[in-house]
């Protein structure tokens, strides 16, 4: 890959990071960490693809990286259901489950 | 470049060793993603505070630290690309990749230093918290950051190590490219932790 | 139901007949996946045999759709259990509206029962047979896990949230009580009995009982010892929300969202007020976690709950 | 070596064996006896002798921790031990059964030393490295052992938060710092073994034609390398909570406990599967070995080494059904792990089918493998029993659970480990030993095995708590049952360490190919020269290619 080549990856890299920084100061409510983690992977994307050479890699590096990958989002995708909907309230607004049925009808004489 | 005993030859050789770099470099993946899951978690469950304790930290600073690395990465990378051909571009583009690692952590040192001062650096005398949560991110961001600043250390030195010997005793190739994926992967981490830690303000 | 070597465990609830239902037909299903393998193994080992003269032309070295069927319908059995077991899982977690409310404090090495008229017992807890019971659980240090296998039922209590566990004991008896989930040096005795009383026994036991104030009388005088009314009374020099009625109710928080106050929510708005602050009131309550204990803020939080009573 | 042969060591003999055989001269053990030898060498095979001696001696702390717990499980009041003692005879029995013993047992010992030779290498993708590799779990080892002469730690294996991070007073630092260091030496076994296989395959090893050890330890590798960083991370957040309290999994900062147990399952699950997945390749090998005949169904036995491997990773909620984890989050994990079940299934059924018109020998090695399918299958099939959500929240950290993992990890991982030293202890070492003992042995570990951990499977379902050691007397007569199986277990296992060591000695010397198996290791000398192969073998048959051999057919 050419010099030329890896400096307009930087210079994208820059931009990227640019918009992630300013869509922190955009009232879109909870868009915003959506936006900043998106282009995260979009940059870590550039990086892998072009400095680590992933686009001239045989499969197999591509494999072990999309493989490790698979693994990490498996993690973090089982414990956000748990979290998500665990039935006691755990103060965010994302929680789905329905609420502790247990709780809020006892009473005590 | 020697081959040595298991390989039938050379470019197997290199390529085992390619190999064997990108499983490292997994493995590095899944020490930081459990820290990654861990933060997700607690974002999860304390939304709130996770953006209040975010909003302390220092935007701008954290931005620097991350061109400090994306431009050091690109050098790293330019490095690579003139491995055999242009020993001296590699030898001075290390070195400046290098340089821009200690700036890096020199930032990242400034930073520390003014947190301590604003009182957020646990576990210190004057530290003071909203609320536990809040603790428990500045906690969290601690533990990656600093995790993350004793990989890119040893990145240093590697880059440091390979280009000051490349004069009198060249690397091999695999050696340049392990040592390039290595500082590559630390800068993808930090693309990571910018807007976990920095980015996730209310 | 089991009486082997003079060891029994009784059946105290109809959820345990299910789960000894569900478990013997399991075995059931092992026995009808393995056999069929244990016995193939003996008898090939002994009609094949090295040395032996038998017929060993053609033999197969795979059969695609034999290989499928063994891996496809043994899974295809088991989703049946698997959708059975879930059932049942989900029906614990159903409880009756009308449950006998039961709090529980879990701390090294004990377990701390109250019931709702403030009868307490340490390690014993005593039940009226045929009422569904729930149990609203907290720990004050480590996990633990309350155990009854005469009910077939645990969960364990996770610091810093509630817990909770219905069930409706069908049986009178005496019945083992354990602590299951390892906590430290006296886990093994850290346990006691459960007495599922006939209703009768039951209230001519909560009559002789050691009777201390109701759980809620002792979160009200708490609630004036802690100064609690000096903010959340209506008209307050320091502005904060109304407590009465609050109990089960939707609340609109600054970051917009609107959780019900059920006791986890109640629980943390005491002992971590600033976790989640509710909307137009500024964070300027104390944190309470290290000044009152599990049981205090139970106690708190039942008076919190009477006070919607007082309302209707 | 015939079919008739394999009586002939017992026979009496009428001279001794010769102490130094030809093919002895010229082996890896020749290479140089001096301790320095052993300790700088990077031949992978020396390297797994070195695991084989340590793993035997952590095998044998371990097992004398055991033995402590089951002769306090006599009665029912605590009488040998007290509380503190107790706790920390067990949590001593799982960490170093787990990361010292069973973790490194196969894929160390046998892995090193047989996946070269079974691929036609020379060597393992990086020597050095798998040196180093040892030596960092010998290092991780000297903490544990330090632990154990200072008194000991009482967290349970597990390091459940917050007992770990705040209550527990043990050498609680000391033992996280051992299991840190030993998941290195595992992360770069993994590496290694991946390598390996991908880049030093002989010319015509294609991946058709690997032997099943070869897959069950890649999928393995796998497992070592994706889930071990994860434990490492857990295992230093928890070591910066006891050192600076900064409390990601401590309630009262708000933390999550359960957080923890997510992280450390997502190891600790898959880890099962480091320690069972080499046991299924070694089972492979034995059956196929032993019946002679190509396994059944080879594609559909190593993708399911695979399978397990990627499946593995996405149950570990089912360790968490009554941990207060969402009960939506608990049904997906029970279905999950049910699916499991069927890679698993097909390797017995297929081991079975495989025996079908084979030419059975019923020696040392297989009765081992046998005795591992049947162990495994029970095992297997308590284990859908606990992803069973109604009978997980009964029997969930129950004595069941106990019996459970110990059919998996004892009656399947280390009696194929023993099938693996039966089956290759004369390619090791050059030299056969007493059959006769051999079988003995097997006989006694499995009636010992079913003796001990069978009635603890009733003893759990009847109630009895797991880590208790005072319990209701009416256990007694069940938990009785259960020591005196472990003392036949006991015997059963240092049988062995008799016969073999006797053999190493006065064996009779091996020849290259002593049960008239297929597969490269047994085309070279026993033991193997240093440099494996005196040129490198070019494959040109499928595996398993045994000839039916038409003297033992009628018909």
């Amino acid at each position: 890959m050419r010099a030329r080549s890896l400096v307009l990856v930087w210079l994208a890299l820059l931009l990227l990071l640019a918009l992630s920084v300013g869509a922190t100061f955009l009232p879109i409510g909870g868009w915003r960490h959506g936006i900043s983690i998106g282009v995260g992977f979009v940059k870590a994307g550039l990086v892998l693809w072009f400095f680590m050479k992933l686009r001239t890699a045989g499969g197999l590096a591509r494999l072990s990286v999309l493989g490790t990958l698979l693994f990490l989002m498996a993690l973090i995708l089982l414990v956000w259901i748990d979290y998500a909907s665990r039935s006691s309230y755990r103060g965010s607004g994302i929680m789905t489950g329905e609420p502790n049925a247990g709780s809020t009808s006892t009473h005590f004489s | 470049m020697q081959r040595h005993e298991p390989y039938p030859t050379l470019e197997r050789q290199r390529e085992a060793d390619q190999l064997g770099m990108m499983l490292f470099l997994g493995s590095e993946i899944m020490l930081f993603g459990a820290l990654f899951a861990a933060a997700f978690g607690l974002f999860l469950q304390h939304t709130p505070d996770v953006e209040a304790a975010s909003g302390r930290l220092n935007l701008w600073l954290g931005g620097a630290n991350t061109i400090i690395l994306l431009t050091s990465s690109v050098f790293v990378a330019l490095g690579a690309e003139a491995r055999g051909r242009r020993p001296r571009r590699l030898v001075a583009c290390f070195l400046a990749a290098a340089l821009l690692g200690i700036l890096f952590l020199a930032v990242k040192a400034l930073e520390y230093a003014r947190e301590y001062d604003e009182g957020l650096m646990p576990g210190t005398a004057h530290a003071h918290f909203a609320s536990g949560p809040q603790q428990l991110f500045m906690n969290l961001y601690f533990a990656a950051t600093g995790l993350h600043a004793v990989h890119l250390t040893l990145g240093v030195v590697l880059l440091l190590v390979l280009a000051l010997r490349e004069r009198w005793r060249p690397a091999t190739a695999a050696a340049i490219e392990n040592a390039a994926l290595y500082w590559h992967l630390v800068d993808v981490i930090w693309i990571f932790l910018y807007p976990v830690l920095y980015l996730t303000r209310g | 139901m089991m009486g082997w070597f003079g060891a029994t465990l009784p059946e105290a609830s109809s959820h345990a007949v299910r789960v000894d239902l569900l478990a013997a037909a399991f075995s059931a299903l092992t026995v009808v996946l393995t056999l069929p393998v244990f016995v193939l193994i003996l008898v090939f080992a002994i009609r094949y045999r090295r040395g032996k003269a038998v017929n060993r032309e053609h033999a197969p070295d795979r059969n695609i759709w034999l290989e499928v069927s063994w891996s496809v319908i043994p899974f295809v059995l088991i989703l049946g259990f698997f959708i059975f077991s879930a059932r049942i899982f989900f029906d614990l977690h159903r409880p009756s509206p009308s449950a006998l409310s039961i709090n529980v404090v879990a701390r090294q090495w004990m377990w701390k029962f109250q019931h709702p008229g403030g009868q307490r017992e340490i390690n014993e807890l005593h039940l009226p047979a045929d009422q569904p019971v729930s149990l609203t659980m907290a720990s004050q240090d480590v996990i633990h896990s309350l155990y009854v296998p005469a009910l077939r039922l645990k969960q364990d209590v996770v610091p810093g949230q509630y817990a909770t566990l219905s069930f409706t004991a069908t049986r009178p008896g005496i019945y083992h009580l354990h602590c299951a989930e390892y906590c430290g040096s006296d886990h093994a005795v850290m346990g006691g009995r459960l007495i599922v009383m006939a209703p009768r026994d039951y209230a001519a036991w909560l009559g002789h009982a050691d009777r201390a104030t109701t759980p809620a009388a002792a979160g009200a005088k708490l609630y004036r010892q802690l100064g609690c009314s000096a903010c959340h009374a209506q008209g307050s020099s320091v502005p904060a929300p109304s407590l009465a009625g609050i109990s089960g109710r939707r609340v609109r928080l600054t970051d917009g969202s609107t959780p019900i106050a059920d006791r986890q929510y109640l629980h943390d708005a005491i002992l971590y007020p600033n976790r989640h602050v509710v909307a137009g009131y500024r964070p300027v309550m104390p944190v309470y976690a290290r000044l009152i204990d599990e049981e205090q803020t139970t106690a708190l939080i039942a008076w919190i709950e009477a006070m919607k009573e007082e309302r209707r | 070596m015939n079919a008739s042969g394999e009586g002939l060591h017992d026979a009496p003999r009428e001279v001794d064996p010769p102490r130094r055989t030809p093919a002895e001269a010229s082996s890896y053990i020749a290479d140089g006896y001096s301790l320095r030898s052993w300790f700088v060498t990077t031949d992978h095979k020396r390297v797994a002798v070195l695991y084989l001696v340590s793993i035997t001696a952590f095998f044998f702390i371990g097992a004398c921790a055991a033995a402590l717990i089951r002769l306090e499980l006599l009665t029912p009041a605590g009488d040998l031990l007290t509380n503190e003692g107790y706790n920390r005879a067990f949590t001593l029995h799982g960490v170093v059964m787990i990361w010292f013993f069973l973790i490194p047992s196969i894929p160390n010992v046998f892995g090193n030393f047989l996946l070269p030779l079974m691929i036609g290498a020379r060597d393992l993708a990086f020597p050095r490295l798998n040196l180093l590799s040892w030596y960092i779990y010998v290092f991780a080892g000297l903490f544990t052992l330090y632990v154990l002469l200072t008194g000991g730690v009482d967290t349970g294996w597990t390091f459940y938060t917050p007992l770990s991070s705040t209550y527990a007073n043990g050498h609680v630092m000391a033992a996280l710092t051992a299991v840190f260091i030993v998941g290195w030496s595992s992360i770069l076994t993994g590496i290694n073994f991946i390598v390996t296989v991908h880049k030093l395959r002989a010319p015509g090893m294609t991946w058709g034609r690997l032997p099943l050890f070869v897959w069950a330890h890649y999928a393995t590798a796998l497992i070592l390398v994706l889930a071990t960083p994860v434990l490492t991370i857990t295992l230093i957040l928890i070591a910066l909570e006891r050192l600076l309290g900064i409390g990601i999994f401590d309630p009262s900062l708000g933390g999550d406990p359960l957080l923890f147990q997510h992280l450390f399952w997502f190891y600790s699950h898959p880890a099962v599967y480091i320690m069972v997945l080499p046991a299924l390749g070694v089972v492979s090998e034995l059956v196929a070995a032993a019946a002679r005949k190509k396994i059944f169904g080879y594609w559909f036995v190593a993708y399911s080494s695979i399978a397990i491997a990627v499946i593995g990773f996405f149950v570990w909620g089912h360790h968490m059904f009554v941990s207060g984890q969402s009960m939506y989050a608990s049904t997906i994990f029970s279905f999950l792990s049910l699916l499991v079940a069927v890679p698993s299934a097909i390797k017995v059924y297929n081991w079975t089918a495989t025996l079908y018109k084979g030419s059975i020998a019923l020696n040392a090695a297989f009765l081992f493998a046998m005795g591992f399918i049947g162990l495994f299958v029970l095992g297997g099939l308590s284990g859908l029993m606990l992803a069973m959500l109604a009978i997980d929240v009964h029997v969930h950290d129950t004595y069941f659970v106990v019996a459970h993992f110990h059919y998996i990890m004892v009656g399947g991982a280390v009696t194929a480990f023993l099938g693996a030293v039966h089956f290759w202890w004369p390619k090791m070492f050059g030299r056969m030993y007493n059959e006769t003992w051999g079988r003995i042995s097997a006989a006694l570990i499995f009636l010992g095995f079913n003796l001990t951990f069978f009635p603890q499977f009733l003893l759990g379902y009847l109630g009895m708590p797991r880590r208790y050691h005072v319990y209701p007397p009416e256990f007694q007569a069940l938990h009785v049952l259960s020591s005196s199986g472990a003392f036949i277990l006991g015997l059963g296992y240092g049988l062995p360490l008799i016969y073999l060591f006797y053999s190493l000695r006065h064996g009779d010397p091996a020849e290259p190919n002593p049960w008239g198996a297929t597969g490269l290791e047994w085309t070279v000398p026993s033991p193997p020269p240093t440099h494996n192969f005196e040129e490198v073998p070019r494959v040109e048959n499928e595996p398993y290619d045994y000839a039916l051999r038409h003297d033992e057919s009628i018909g």
